[in-house]
């Protein structure tokens, strides 16, 4: 009995059905459409016949369903002998799956056995049917190969649909962490501590806003040669800031910062960043 | 002392948010984001001051209004998210020829058993197949998501419990493990013309999850 | 066999694309991928078959079918793709909301000398801090803005003098750095504890969150 390709092919690859499937393989050149019909494997086709199955329960279950095997009518010692041929082939790279398949085949002769020896009526109540957990596993199986085919048949991501997604076209910065005041004023306070512990450190009384306008003047003369003394000075600033920035100025020359010169008396007075005057 | 810097752009306040306004700012945070959102999350784009109700519903309209397009609205276990419809995949892989993402028998196989049969070990996978599961069957399901080791055995060797996640359900489209294929009950194996008295297997039953 | 070498979704004919469902294939795939794609790109989608020009025409429709959404298509540098637009942002940030951030102590440290004591070089911050100051700290002050350097102190090696931005006071919400905590008022803090020998401060690393 000859199975049509196309039931060879849907028993087979059961799985791969809704999936691309070539040809089984090429033997010597010749397509390989058949699939054996008992457990003998010609030696040229092992290696395909390895692929095709996914182990001993996978053929074992093909022979059953698809050629009404009974299990209980293999002709166990041609197929012993047929089967340590290629064990012996397999050996070499396939050692575990041989194996495999040498457990399934003792496991069957174990199942012939027993079932050729007369049972006396009294104990075949209470002893299993050896059959039965060979049984039970290939339901199983078949289950799970039935289940894993359905499972393949559910679209997949990226193999049936791609999700989607925009790009977030990130028109606020980057996030940073925020300050307050408090943190700033315990970054402060923990220098302070640390100062006063380990070195005695005075703390002098400072003019904040000095500091403040001596940067501003700084930033002022950023870039310029040179800049008038008078220009310094904003002219909306209020008495409070003329002074302050006055001394910003005094103390940035105090500091080396900046250069103060007068060519002549009441001249005009130039304000240089000495930073500026050395690249010069 | 309340120095916290304001964002440029502030969101409007609750009130003026139009029905409109809602479904475009909905639309845009599920056009953006891969991940599936859930309600929950996406009432964080109201401050949580629109109920999970409303949202529903207008993310029921959002997949109405989607319907005659390449791209749909769903829902999966993790929350709701688009995707490209079916139909329009194979154009898709025309930018991208090279991947090929159909797994082995052998993958779909041990997916099956550990979807299934979870949480399962290695040895409960082999035993199911009659084979040995290669790490590399393992190791490719884990690494796509899909399953993980929930914990170990308490047996000799501590092996791993595997498990499928919710990113497995996701990307199959489904919500829950309730929705896989049900089990099929398999037709007995021995003949009923069999000369020896009928066997009383059966299946294992599809509930046995 | 054709049957099942065959995918489950071949692509149409091209003769039997319509114009509708070539603009569901362009805005499906420009949905899909974060990178921008270029005409060509877009045409392989069609293997080549349309020409760029009806290619642009399309997407100028999709562009315009968009228009009041959320989501914009946009042509940058390197092609088209979708971009959520600046009025959805802010909605979108509160999905992923940072862990509150924190600077390090050294840059919260050296920032604060730079607001009371400017202009400090970076000497200046090492020799009141007590320890080495790293470039890091000083390129993340100047990229937040709050700092640059604003001249040179004459000495040898010329060190850049460092001092506040208006950024930074805009940042915390100062009009002048008079705004600042006052030293006063932390000298006094310091100078009371001199009675006792504990200090009121918690230990820095304790606070220093």
């Amino acid at each position: 009995m000859q199975p049509q390709p196309n039931t060879l092919y849907s028993a087979v690859n059961s799985v791969s059905d809704s999936v691309d499937v070539s040809p089984i393989a090429k033997i010597c050149g010749e397509p390989l459409l058949e699939i054996p019909q008992d457990l003998y494997i010609p030696p040229d086709a092992l290696e395909v016949f390895l692929d095709t199955f996914q182990g001993p329960l996978d053929l074992l279950l093909y022979l059953i369903r698809k050629h009404n095997l009974n299990i209980l009518d293999i002709p166990m010692a041609e197929l012993t002998l047929q089967y340590m041929t290629y064990v012996d082939m397999m050996r070499v790279d396939q050692l575990e799956l041989a194996a495999e398949y040498l457990l399934m085949t003792a496991l069957l002769i174990e199942i012939k056995s027993r079932m050729l020896l007369p049972t006396p009526k009294t104990e075949m109540e209470e002893e299993h049917d050896p059959r039965a957990e060979l049984v039970r596993r290939l339901l199983e199986y078949e289950q799970m190969k039935k289940a894993a085919s359905r499972l393949n048949e559910l679209p997949q991501a990226e193999r049936d649909f791609t999700v989607i997604q925009v790009w977030i076209e990130q028109n606020v910065a980057e996030q940073l962490p925020n300050i307050n005041l408090d943190d700033l004023r315990h970054a402060w306070t923990t220098i302070l501590t640390r100062a006063k512990v380990n070195r005695h450190h005075q703390v002098k009384r400072e003019m904040l806003s000095v500091r403040a306008y001596m940067s501003q003047v700084l930033r002022d003369l950023r870039g310029q040669e040179q800049v008038e003394f008078y220009d310094l000075f904003s002219p909306t600033a209020t008495a409070a800031e003329v002074v302050v920035t006055f001394l910003a100025i005094l103390e940035l020359a105090k500091e080396l910062l900046l250069e103060i010169s007068q060519s002549q008396d009441f001249g005009i007075i130039y304000v240089r960043s000495i930073d500026a005057a050395e690249s010069a | 002392m309340s120095a916290q810097s304001t964002p440029p752009n502030q969101p409007d306040a609750l009130d003026s948010l139009t029905p409109e306004k809602t479904s475009k700012i909905l639309e845009a945070a599920l056009l953006t984001t891969q991940e599936p959102l859930p309600i929950n999350e996406l009432r964080k784009l109201f401050n949580h001051e629109l109920s999970a109700a409303l949202l529903s519903k207008i993310l029921e309209e959002i997949r109405e209004k989607w319907r005659d397009s390449g791209v749909e609205l769903v829902t999966v276990a993790s929350g709701w998210r688009f995707q490209t419809k079916a139909e329009i995949q194979p154009y898709l892989d025309r930018l991208t020829p090279q991947k090929t993402l159909r797994y082995s028998r052998a993958i779909m196989e041990t997916l099956a058993i550990i979807a299934y049969r979870q949480p399962v070990t290695r040895g409960d996978i082999e035993e199911i197949r009659g084979v040995s599961v290669s790490s590399s069957v393992l190791k490719t399901l884990t690494t796509r998501g899909w399953i993980e080791a929930v914990g170990h055995r308490n047996v000799p060797g501590k092996p791993a419990l595997f498990a499928t996640t919710s990113q497995f359900l996701d990307d199959l489209n489904l919500r829950t493990l309730e929705e896989l294929p049900p089990l099929e009950e398999m037709r007995s194996l021995i003949e009923s013309s069999d000369n020896h008295q009928e066997l009383p297997f059966s299946a294992p039953e599809a509930s046995d999850r």
